[in-house]
């Protein structure tokens, strides 16, 4: 009888397997044609482009609205888009765009100036996502229409880097939002999961958590640059494990993929078929210390730990897919200079200046938080910890959940005495950078150092409202010297980006100025053998 | 029986006045031998409790486990020098996971200790005194029961911050309300013994037997649970750590270890393999263990 | 008549841990076709695993050492599965002792019948629809003398009583016609009435169906009704064999003199009774009662407006069966349960109105013996600890003086000092009873309750613990409430007696008058059924039949 | 029968209520600033009030308590932060994911758990049984997360057999909804192609997430023959002629099947809770992923409702198991 069941297990068995042993399929194919298929980590809970702006959301959002100009390039220029062109009045308080006149969104409606000054007010008002980048410049009644393709921005003062920002304002169809307005809340429910765009694409398939698809616009008003290329959409999938990723890439159920270890990245690249993208960023990582309160108020340990850290371990730690920061900006931006006694492993030079501290003989235990589940911040933890153990400094690593992370470090009193924290800069504009070391800046994650040099707070306003790129070129570079002479932070390094995708998959675009996992989806193509 | 042994004073050796209790420990010993799995388990539970003792005496590279590193080393296969391999930092995974056993049975026995420390009293309390009492403790015992341990579990700790102590308390929420049924249930069975009643009517105060006659009849499915309970404790913290709410770094914990090590299958599968083979192991020798305690200790008794 | 049943030089061992235990020693024994044959024996004879290897149903770790047994010809320890289907149910079928664990609980009666009959079918190889299978079950309900056979069909066990569970494996046992009907202690679990009714009605079957039976039970009486050959079986040997009749006249083995010597005579003279001047009552109860609430409206009452009182020094009997509220009174008596109206004076203090530390002092005077010795011994405690409690709820006694206390005791019930280290699964029944009685007696109490001390106990045990109860009495000075459903028992040791039904008191009165000039027609009804299995009555019977 | 339904749904919402309160308890004893994370990286503070204000966070924890349990008695769970969505509306969506994981693992937990418990007590101590204990102390002992990893890697990436996560291929239209079960639906629409990948999506997760359910039905309910073949009433049908397959399927299996039912009540729990890691693992968009990625993002009305739903379907479960037992116990049935 057992025996029986045995054998007829083993024979189920056999039968299951050779029924699933199916071939892996390519790239996803449908009538219209191929369907790119991009895995990523991160999901998309709310896609209106005035509410949220992470880099998934941001991808997709991209892809289906149009803002004035758009990023493109590396280095990142800033290219025409709805806007054909534009002018800023000598004061550099008034700036006009002229749009293209075929721009029209998916439904048909023509992309006109109404829709851009509503979009800049909707954004203003709803106060959320973007608004912090113009919201101290600009009041939505300085939006104005002059003519149907004609508007006009005044800003409250001048404001060097206002043109940096708008690529981030995308162009909503005010008459379909407003059509699904819900007690004056600018269509904001509506938005959470659907479109009103003007973008290359349009949504398909929206299953939050699952997969968000997005279908080609034949008659897309620019153009495709691949033409017939063109694929028929694409599928933003999550899958959140690496390994998944990586098991989907290898079987070939997903093109690209983005979230990837460092180690995986280096194994995947010599197997077939499959093409590394290698790019340097623009997101910068520093460990921020608490310059207020505690031990590291002491300029000096300060000094003794960034002495201290082992640089060359942080590129190790990528692989060699890093480089180290030369200046708190990152080297791919506008005013970018090498900061010259930018410190690097010097243990003599740690000794010295620790001994100058209040701690000369070390015997303290500081903290290091970081980001729980981010694997490098960890890591770069670690070997923080292993160094400092030659200053007697004791580290502790904790990893926090990213909103009590940012709650702790609003304020000078829960703020840790060592934050690792990755900040990717908006814009190409120095400004983007500089202004996280301005006093104003306190209560927000990237200033959890609480830096505090009157000098250098005057220096970035002066620098953001000057109008000549000469005299702000020249003021930035004394911003530099000056951040890195009071060492808020260890500067470590820029990580770079980096896909993984099939070797079909083409017109893979790169630009620093986009977020992390972030893809130009617009000129990608698959090319069938 | 001669007239000698009822008039003279009794003087035994030790040997002869534990004769009975020497002989059930022997009967003990030789059923729970004789059964092989119960015997494996007890032979990973002694291994894991001296690795656990012994830990960083034992492994090859102690200080790889207080946060040193050699990155020249990442990620080697299994060598002679490594014989689990190497991590992403070229830490030694075998010493790593040596000390880890510290952590997981630590934690496991906290979990265990605090909730049986909870639960017994308030199921001895809850079974015994009937009414009221025991309608509130029961309703608030289902209330926990009638939660997901793990979902309330990831809650707590998300909310408290990642830590070994936050996951003990997590956890320890979540575990009490087992023993207060288990405990409730035989409560209210041993209690209608008749050597309970017996105690009761030679005036016999509650708290006398609760101590005296319900608490020792209720330790063996007590024993039993523990048993197996360090085993799913360390299975939880685990999963905790896997979510990446465990341990913090640079202490060496298993869960956390394949949360990290997962990224690397299956070309580094050694990383991943041998602490998930860890945790395989402890929480197999704990359940056998546990299962071989339960055929000697209390062989009716079903799996609550 | 030729030999049914043969058995040879029968020896059967037991594995334990300790080594193997000679469970049957070189048994022979033969039946033959028609009679009726009974094994009388105690607990631990092995006259069960005897009967069971008949069935090929010994305990597991059973290991055949010797002998054989030949059933009709054919050899049974040689069978397998398929063989055994041709046996079991159908030629030799058994009769079980406790009939609720015996019947499964989650079947239909007739679906349990139904499936038997389907059984037996198989192996004889006769098809039968399932509506014939079901008028054959009823057929045989009603055969056993089943009211109703169509309803019962219908029912679970559980709503059945223990007689008519009885009747419903016996039925089964008969389904197959079997050659062989083994009755294994078939009255043990029922109340005397009970009992009476059953044994007639296995009397009747045999006279009717004109049956092979093999009836073994602990109960000389209740052998002696049906059986008209015994076998005596003493630690797995059988020690006399012969003609029911004689050796109940002239019983040969000194254990089956012992034996027969220990079985309480109901209609033995009664002993002189020391004649006491009545004394002030120790204890009077008046107007209690108990009721139990249960989902339909009322509730059960247990015991319902009890009024009694026990004197100074007498022996005060209950005597009624199962449900009939006599442990409740023990229970209601020391407040271990609550009664729900009446008042209980000990004493000369009301105690239904005591507290807290007043009734906790007070129980030290009363004290009660359980039915089940076993289960009033915490496990968990040595012999020693078990006797030493009393002394360390009650008294301040130090250590030693409670150790020096606990000998003095084990002295006193008769035990080696020794046994202070033993536990009680170490014990026997009746060394098991001295214990609790040390326990009851430790404190001197005035009071003793005994609730069915002796019915858990062989009768030998019995014996000698009744005897014991006495002898403590007089050296203690003890007032005995008396619990039992043995009426030759509370015959042999009681001055008054009480008899009960469903919880209430149906008569009283001295012992003598209650036996010989019972008032009551239930309380005739319980002496008719317990002088039915009386030997002394049985050997008039057995002279009337063999006369016939 | 009315007043017991009565006493029931009493007896639900009160527990409901009382899981409601105690998880918000507990995952506001500590700070977390939910707010700032949706508000954006750069967003200012008063950017980050707008979305405390919005969402009720501005007030003290108190008041916030008792708005939610005054919302929760209409109905409604309240709004994640996050995704800016009712919780509830999102509930429905994740759920029937989940519901089909959980069927079908108890599924194959019951439909290879029973039998082989029942074979391994039928030959007891045998090597199958000696197997069969080691594999389901086995069942309870393997990490899931890990396992599941193992699998995916062993059947999905060397061999190919079956997809590494999700539960549809991404250009396969999953069928118009009935139940919202692709299983299920799939079969009603006759879609017998969807019905096939379905299915290989949903073996792999559901296999990882029956084991350890597996594992225990097999201990229980071997146990439990063990105990009812060795039963006076077994001894009693084998001395009455029933043939030992017919004892040990029908009638030994019937009273077998008691505690094993209140095991598969308990289990059912334990199950839903363990969506949390399986899902996590299978990428499974179910209410244990959302459980997940909601408590990491300090969003915790949805761990709530979460909570709430997983101990509903519990309580559900347990209701049914009671009924059963009625069902198969003549003894409970009058009581």
């Amino acid at each position: 009888m057992m025996r029986k069941l045995v054998l007829s297990a083993m024979a189920a068995a056999l039968l299951a397997g050779s029924f699933m042993a199916s071939p892996a399929s390519a790239f996803e194919r449908t009538e219209d044609g191929e369907i790119i298929v991009f895995a990523g980590r991160q999901a998309i809970p709310v896609l209106d482009p005035h509410v949220r702006y992470d880099w998934s959301t941001r991808m997709v959002q991209q892809a289906v609205y149009d803002a004035l100009v758009k990023y493109e390039g590396d280095p990142a220029e800033i290219k025409p888009w709805i806007a054909e062109s534009w002018e800023t009045s000598e004061d550099g308080k008034t700036w006009t765009f002229k749009l293209v006149e075929n721009a029209k969104f998916h439904n048909g409606d023509p992309v006109n100036a109404e829709a851009v000054r509503y979009s800049f007010e909707r954004g203003l008002k709803l106060n959320k996502g973007v608004a912090w980048m113009l919201k101290d410049f600009l009041a939505p009644e300085g939006v104005s229409v002059v003519d149907d393709y004609t508007v006009k921005f005044e800003l409250k003062a001048p404001y060097a880097p206002f043109l940096s920002f708008l690529p981030w304002w995308f162009i909503v169809n005010p008459a379909e939002v407003q059509a699904n307005e819900v007690d004056g809340d600018y269509g904001e429910a509506w938005l959470t999961e659907n479109a009103a765009g003007s973008g290359p694409f349009k949504l398909g398939r929206w299953e939050p958590n699952v997969l968000y698809e997005l279908q080609s616009v034949a008659d897309y008003w620019k153009g495709w640059p691949q033409g017939e290329n063109r694929p028929a959409g694409v599928i933003y999938r999550i899958i959140r494990e690496p390994s998944a990723q990586r098991a989907s890439l290898q079987r070939g159920e997903v093109d690209i993929v983005e979230g990837l270890t460092s180690d995986d990245y280096v194994q995947i690249a010599n197997m077939p078929g499959i093409e590394i993208q290698n790019h340097k960023g623009m997101t910068t990582f520093g460990i921020k210390f608490n310059t207020q309160q505690g031990p590291t108020a002491d300029i000096n340990l300060r000094k003794a730990i960034a002495h201290a850290l082992d640089y060359d371990a942080l590129v190790q730690i990528y692989n060699g897919a890093a480089s180290l920061q030369t200046s708190p900006l990152p080297d791919g931006m506008r005013g970018h200079i090498d900061v010259a006694d930018i410190p690097r492993q010097d243990l003599e030079k740690a000794k010295e200046y620790l001994a100058k501290s209040e701690h000369p003989e070390g015997g303290i235990t500081l903290e290091y938080v970081h980001v729980a589940g981010l694997e490098e911040a960890r890591r770069i933890g670690l070997v923080l910890l292993d160094n400092l153990k030659a200053l007697n400094i004791n580290v502790e690593i904790k990893p926090e959940q990213w909103p009590n992370m940012v709650a702790n470090g609003s304020r000078v009193e829960t703020s840790p005495a060592m934050t690792s924290v990755y900040v990717t800069p908006i814009s190409t504009d120095p400004d983007a950078v500089a202004y996280q070391y301005h006093k104003n800046s306190w209560g927000q994650y990237y200033a959890m150092a609480f830096y505090d040099n009157p000098e250098v707070s005057k220096m970035i306003d002066e620098a953001r409202a000057a109008t000549d790129w000469d005299k702000r070129a020249d003021l930035y570079a004394k911003i530099q010297t000056q951040i890195v002479a009071d060492q808020p932070e260890v500067f470590g390094m820029l990580q770079n980006r980096r896909w993984a995708h099939r070797d079909y998959l083409k017109g893979f675009q790169f630009s620093p100025v986009r977020f992390t996992g972030e893809v130009d989806l617009y000129p990608l193509w698959v090319e069938a053998e | 029986m001669t007239t000698s042994d009822l008039t003279t004073p009794v003087r035994l050796t030790f040997r002869e006045r534990h004769e009975s209790r020497i002989r059930q420990l022997r009967l003990y010993a030789y059923t729970f031998a004789a059964s092989f799995s119960s015997m494996l388990g007890l032979v990973l539970v002694i291994l894991f409790l001296a690795l656990a003792a012994f830990g960083p005496w034992l492994a090859p590279y102690p200080e790889h486990t207080t946060g040193a590193f050699n990155m020249a080393e990442r990620l080697q296969p299994p060598s002679a020098d490594h014989w689990f391999g190497t991590d992403e930092m070229g830490s030694d995974i075998l010493s790593r996971v040596i000390v880890g056993a510290r952590t997981s049975l630590w934690i496991g026995l906290l979990i265990t200790g605090i909730g049986a420390g909870i639960g017994i009293p308030l199921g001895i309390i809850a079974g015994y005194a009937g009414g009221w009492t025991r309608a509130a403790i029961m309703r608030f015992t289902e209330l926990f029961l009638a939660v997901p341990g793990l979902a309330l579990a990831l809650a707590i700790v998300a909310a408290l911050g990642p830590g070994i102590t936050n996951c003990v308390i997590a956890l320890a929420i979540v575990w009490w309300p087992g023993y207060v049924r288990l405990v409730e249930a035989k409560t209210l069975s041993v209690k209608e013994e008749l050597f309970v009643e017996s105690a009761r009517s030679l005036g016999a105060r509650t708290p006398w037997i609760m101590w005296h006659h319900i608490l020792p009849n209720c330790w063996s499915p007590i024993i039993v649970k523990m048993s197996m309970d360090m085993g799913m404790a360390i299975l939880a913290a685990a999963s905790l750590g896997f979510i990446g709410l465990g341990a913090r770094p640079p202490a060496p914990e298993w869960g956390a270890m394949i949360s990290v090590a997962r990224s690397y299958m299956p070309d580094w599968w050694w990383y991943s393999f041998f602490p998930g083979a860890a945790i395989f192991l402890t929480v197999l020798g704990f359940n056998l263990l546990g299962d071989g305690l339960r055929d000697i200790l209390d062989p009716r008794s079903r799996e609550r | 008549m030729s030999d049914l049943l043969e058995i040879r030089n029968y020896t059967l061992d037991i594995d334990t841990f300790d080594g193997p235990v000679h469970v049957l020693k070189d048994i022979d024994l033969t039946v033959r076709r028609g009679e009726t044959l009974g094994i009388v024996g105690e607990s631990g004879s092995g006259k069960t695993v005897l009967v069971r290897s008949v069935l090929g149903l010994a305990p597991k770790r059973a290991r055949v050492v010797n002998g054989s047994i030949r059933f009709d010809g054919t050899d049974l320890s040689s069978l397998n599965d398929k063989g055994w289907k041709k046996i079991r149910g159908v030629r030799i079928s058994m009769i079980f002792q406790d009939p609720m664990t015996y019947l499964n609980p989650l079947f239909s009666i007739g679906r349990q019948i139904g499936d038997v009959i389907a059984a037996h079918n198989r192996a004889t190889g006769v098809s039968m629809s399932a509506a014939e299978r079901r008028a054959r079950s009823e057929e045989l309900l009603d055969q056993v003398g089943i009211p109703d056979p169509a309803r019962v069909c219908d029912q679970f066990p559980h709503q059945l009583s223990g007689g008519m569970r009885q009747r419903v494996l016996i039925a089964m046992a008969l389904s197959g016609k079997p050659d062989l009907l083994i009755a294994d202690e078939p009255t043990t679990a029922l109340d005397v009435t009970v009992q009476a009714q059953v044994l007639d009605l296995i009397n009747e079957l045999v006279a009717k169906l004109n049956l092979t039976v093999i009836m073994i039970s602990h109960d000389v009486g209740a052998i002696a009704t049906v059986a008209k050959r015994c076998a005596v079986m003493f630690r797995g040997e059988i020690v006399e064999e012969g003609a029911t009749e004689d050796i109940l006249r002239a019983p040969q083995h000194d254990y089956t003199k012992r034996l027969l010597a220990a079985v309480p005579e109901i209609d033995a003279p009664l002993a002189a009774r020391d004649e006491r001047e009545p004394t002030r009552p120790l204890l009077e109860v008046k107007g209690l009662s108990k009721t139990y609430a249960t989902k339909s409206s009322g509730g059960v009452r247990a015991v319902d407006d009890v009024d009694f009182a026990v004197s100074q020094g007498e022996v005060l009997g209950i005597v009624g069966e199962s449900g009939s509220g006599k442990s409740t009174i023990a229970r209601l008596v020391l407040r271990l349960v609550e009664p729900t109206a009446g008042a209980v004076t000990f004493d000369g203090s009301d105690i239904t109105a005591l507290n807290g530390e007043a009734l906790r002092q007070m129980r030290r005077h009363m004290q009660l013996v359980f039915q089940n010795p076993h289960s009033a011994l915490n496990g968990r405690h040595t012999i020693g600890d078990a006797i030493a409690e009393p002394f360390r709820i009650q008294s301040k006694l130090s250590r030693r003086e409670i150790e020096a206390n606990v000998e003095k005791l084990l002295d006193t019930v008769q035990l080696p000092k020794a046994f202070r280290y033993r536990y009680p699964h170490e014990l026997s029944g009746g060394q098991k009873q001295r214990v609790c009685i040390a326990r009851a007696v430790a404190l001197k109490p005035k009071l003793l309750l005994l609730d069915e001390p002796t019915s858990a106990l062989d009768v030998s045990v019995q014996a000698q613990i009744l005897e014991f109860l006495r002898d403590l009495r007089a050296e203690l000075d003890l007032t005995y409430l008396f619990i039992s459903h043995d009426l030759a028992v509370v015959r042999e040791i009681c001055d008054r007696v009480l008899v009960m039904k469903r919880g209430k008191i149906v008569e009283q009165g001295p012992t003598a008058q209650i036996f010989e000039m019972p008032a009551q027609d239930y309380t005739q009804q319980l002496l008719a059924s317990a002088r039915k299995t009386a030997p002394s009555s049985l050997l008039a019977d057995a002279g009337l039949a063999a006369a016939q | 029968m009315l007043s017991f339904t009565l006493r029931k749904l009493a007896a639900l919402v009160g527990t409901m209520l009382g899981i409601a309160a105690l998880t918000f308890l507990i995952t506001n004893v500590a700070p977390g600033d939910p707010a700032r994370l949706v508000a954006g990286p750069n967003a200012t503070e008063d950017m980050v009030e707008t979305i405390r204000v919005q969402n009720g966070l501005d007030k003290p924890v108190t008041e916030q308590f008792v708005i939610y349990m005054s919302d929760l008695v209409r109905g409604d769970l309240g709004t994640s932060i996050v995704t800016t969505r009712p919780v509830l509306d999102e509930l429905l969506r994740y759920a029937p994911a989940t519901i089909e994981l959980v069927l079908v693992a108890m599924a194959l937990g019951i439909l290879v758990g029973v039998p082989m418990g029942m074979l391994s007590a039928v030959y007891r101590n045998s090597w199958f049984d000696h197997a069969t204990r080691i594999f389901s102390i086995s069942g309870v002992a393997l990490p899931a997360f890990w396992f599941g990893i193992l699998l995916q890697l062993l059947f999905a990436v060397q061999m190919g057999w079956l997809p590494v996560s999700g539960r549809l291929p991404l250009v396969a239209l999953p069928p118009e909804p009935i139940t919202h079960l692709l299983l299920v639906d799939s079969l009603l629409r006759g879609q017998f192609d969807t019905f096939w990948t379905a299915l290989k999506h949903i073996i792999l997760p559901a296999v990882v997430l029956s084991f350890p359910c597996l594992a225990s039905i097999l201990r229980v309910n071997r146990a439990e023959m063990i105990e009812v073949l060795s039963s006076d009433h077994v001894v009693a049908a084998r001395a009455h002629g029933l043939s030992s397959r017919r004892i040990v399927a029908l009638y030994a299996l019937k009273n077998a099947m008691l505690p094993t039912l209140a095991m598969i009540g308990l289990r059912f729990g334990w199950m839903l809770g363990s969506t949390v890691l399986v899902e996590t693992v299978f990428d499974w968009p179910g209410i244990g992923l959302y459980a997940v990625s909601s408590a990491l993002a300090s969003d915790f009305k949805p761990v709530i409702g979460v909570t709430l739903l997983i101990g509903f379907f519990f309580i559900v479960a347990n209701t049914i198991v009671d009924l059963a037992y009625a069902w198969i116990d003549p003894r409970l049935r009058n009581a």
